[in-house]
């Protein structure tokens, strides 16, 4: 299944959720905020959100900046 | 020193620091420790899928700093409301520094788009700190619109020229009910004295302490800078002449 | 911060303070107290005989405070060697503050007798430390003939008006051997922090302090831009640039 | 010289000068014979109704001098609009200077009214020029509305400060595809004479003439500051140094 | 325009133009034409022995223009001197363009020895025009020796940085009897004409018209600044303002 | 009859029109725009253009102005 | 007897020393330095230097100045 | 015979004068100045100067200078 991830396509597992992901890709829920589709999603829906073919995933998190 | 109120809230130092361009975390640490400063400002990226890293935040002590997101990288005013509320998301207080550049090379704010976006995150709980060119009338329109603060250019961007918009910012301030915080273009701490010699009530500084060779000590630079420059105001400056007057009396010499 | 070393005289402090024109002693007192300075210029004048009054030099803790006699009202170099002899007999070490300016209105120095007077004083043992326009190459033969600094003017005397003279300044900072002393037209801390920034070895103020509403928190002011500027000038300044440069990164944005 | 172009039309001179604020009907005349302009601005108010008196129109050469009616008094874009058209009516070519102030006591222009009323006066076959304050973003959105030039201030109208912002109006001719015309400020030919060095194409000049002695032979000046700034810009300008350098030969000395 | 007149003789133009570092005789020539100058300067060198080649006096047409020559390459009084009277040898009228410049980097002029040469040269019959410092009172000194004008430089030589000395020779135009000739720094017309605004009498040109890509054009340019500075001065300026003023009536508005 | 001329209120007699007005005012049609209700009026209905109660009228010309 | 001081001509009384002339003007020795004659007068010297008609004596303190 | 040129040691024939000198360099006189042992040589006496052994000889020209 293919999805778009920060502006790029990447393969993904069946029924993966959004958790799943961010732990495959070694990334800590608590350091970044997902938007889904244009949506942001809150992190208490990760474990339960599983994603779809075609969606488009954002993953940001902080840099330095001024 | 006087404290500095934006949105309902104190502090103590009114020297705004800006996190990008370290050479390292530890250099931006000793900057923001050397700065005694209590607002840091980040800004909002995708990770790196392919090398997620660690995050800077890590090094950020949250009970000593408030962390300031920009909405840098905007292109318009539905950029800059995508970017605060996944700042906001992302656990921060709804505080968003308030950036759109249009302009890829010069990094200049747009009047229009940035006032059309304060009015919708005003609306949407945010307090607001739109950076702007040195407009009066844009100033007094975005203060209408219940932003925060209005933080004017110096001058561009990482150009180190200082207050190079000095007429503009003069009668901003004369018609400011909010703090005025002077933003980008600061290269050194009398930069930031002069700023706060005529009135401001904040500056924010980034690339003087990233680019020094020594971050924490010019941190404290501009620290002693900013605290000069408000104890000045404060204590009544006296106005510049033409004509030259002795410090010494002109009575009482030798040859009358 | 590092010393300031004065003919072989180590100073803590790179702020020297003049005695004129306050409002009161009690004035004079807290702007030297809040400026932290260590050395304070005063001149020589006639007792008036009908009413001598009492002494400024009892307002002024000398085990705190090195007294530096200047040489103002000097029309010639005659003139000013008999005040700094004047002023050595009065029990002062042999420190000066040379000044010699035959015009009333501006008060600028004169070169050609500041030099002239400066070499009889050397000779005579004096540590003297004169007061001149910025001249690149006045201060190269003021240096060669023994003076222990040289004391060029930011602007001329009472004018606020800051360090009109940089590019002078720069050359003669560039050139010197022994500490530049950043004299007269120094308005606010953020002329003081500038000379500083641009490697300047220290600054004297006078007017500032004596007109502001508050001269005890100006004086306080003052040594903040001081150290500021030190601080800067040791920790590395970044150079002002045409070009813009952005504070935050330029890739992994939202819309790539 | 070479020739300036607005809106495909052909122009020798590139100086526009104001009418406002003259002694005399004569002395407007003689700043505009004596500055050779081809462009004059008038602005539109009420008849006083008990006193008529005479049109100054009757003393401006209508087939040498194009007449450019300003929207002075508009606060907002609905305002200028209503005047552009009313001026229009007057039997006026449908050019005019767009100028939306707000703000009563420094005139400052409102950047967003000033855009909205720019995109209607564009749609309804109006020349437009825009009195604008100096900022790069909305000189471009501007242009991309179509306006016929953009006219960014040099300092606040009436001060005679000159090109106090410099770096943003260079920004502005580097971006810019329409004339840029410096408005606002000039107080000398020196003035004039920097704007064009830095590219701009033509300036606008009203008060400097207004209070001049001799109003006629200010205009002269300020042609000539003009011309000689425009020959400059063409003639291909060094650019500063911080190294001095010798015009005079540094070898075959005498003492070599 | 009024007559410029130094030591009795009069001039039609206020412009002098220096002869160094063109890239042709040609260039030189050019330049020369298309400032209408009256006085050139030149320097004088050892000839070169292997291949003495012809003289740039050829291509300069004495019935035009007055030969000033300068004592370029002088380290003190004695040198200055000694090349004054090889040039007065060499057929040139007694006068001389005196320059005492010890050091080689940034060839500021020697104060002390620049009045010890005018004051030899002056008894000697020369017509003195001393490059110095803007040093007021030196300045002052020169013209009780009977210097025929004083030349104070705007910045160093060959900066193109224009009038950074602006209030020292603000000073010491309204001091000087004798006519100021503002020499050195300037790179621009709008620096020429800034200082004729100033008052100066006539001024000195030569880098900013050699390094030109055209410079017989920027000679022309050149002259209009001057000439535009100069009727700017005469027609009288009006001073800067912090206040902003109208250039169009506040009364007679619609919304009235 | 009343009209409001140039933001003042003004008696005028009934079925005096723009034309006839500006006779009275010493006004050259020429040198005027005329604006009644907001309505900019062409010169050439001056003539025909009949006041009524209640009108607003501006009449404007042009200033010297930068 | 009649001398300048610090400009001005003034009557003392023969025999008068420096010292007795301080006393008389209430002026503190240790706070001013005594000119006499263009030469400066050592502090010990006060007590014993007697004025003589003409002198020219400078009396000289310090005040505040820049 | 040997003299200084210009800072330069130069061989010349003896009994050389000034003007043979310039001559042998093909110098025109009237572009220059002549200084013989640091005095200024007036123009008539180039045809009778004749040098002599450690003259020092400098001849001077006008070039472009500011």
């Amino acid at each position: 299944m293919t999805i778009t991830l920060n502006g790029k396509p990447r393969e993904i597992a069946d029924g993966m959720t959004v958790a799943g992901l961010l732990q495959e890709l070694r990334i800590e829920q608590k350091q970044v905020v997902v938007e889904r589709n244009a949506a942001i999603l809150p992190k208490q829906r990760y474990a339960e959100e599983t994603l779809a073919e075609g969606d488009i995933l954002e993953i940001v998190h902080f840099v330095g900046g001024g | 020193m006087d404290k500095l109120v934006i949105a309902g809230r104190e502090f103590t130092s009114r020297l705004m620091v800006g996190t990008g361009k370290f050479s390292s975390n530890a250099a931006m640490v000793a900057a923001m420790e050397g700065s005694a400063t209590e607002i840091v400002t980040v800004a909002l990226r995708r990770v790196d899928i392919d090398n997620p890293g660690d995050s800077m935040l890590a090094h950020i002590d949250r009970s000593r700093y408030l962390l300031l997101p920009n909405t840098s990288g905007a292109r318009d005013a539905e950029e800059a409301v995508r970017l605060a509320r996944l700042a906001r998301a992302a656990g921060c207080e709804p505080w968003v520094k308030l950036e759109v550049t249009p302009d890829p090379y010069y990094l200049l704010p747009d009047p229009i788009e940035t006032l059309k976006a304060a009015e919708i995150l005003v609306k949407d709980g945010f307090v607001v700190l739109p950076y702007i060119n040195a407009d009066p009338v844009l100033a007094k329109r975005l203060q209408e619109a219940g932003t925060a603060t209005v933080m004017p250019l110096g001058s561009p961007i990482g150009t180190n020229k200082g207050v190079r918009t000095r007429d503009s910012i003069a009668i901003i301030i004369e018609q400011a009910i909010i703090p005025v915080v002077v933003d980008a273009g600061l290269g050194a701490p009398s930069h930031a004295a002069e700023a706060m010699e005529m009135g401001a009530d904040a500056v924010l500084v980034n690339t003087a302490l990233a680019v020094a060779d020594e971050p924490g000590r010019m941190g404290a630079a501009f620290r002693k800078g900013v605290e000069a420059g408000r104890e000045a105001f404060l204590a009544g400056l006296g106005a510049p002449s033409e004509r030259a007057e002795a410090s010494s009396p002109l009575t009482g010499f030798l040859h009358e």
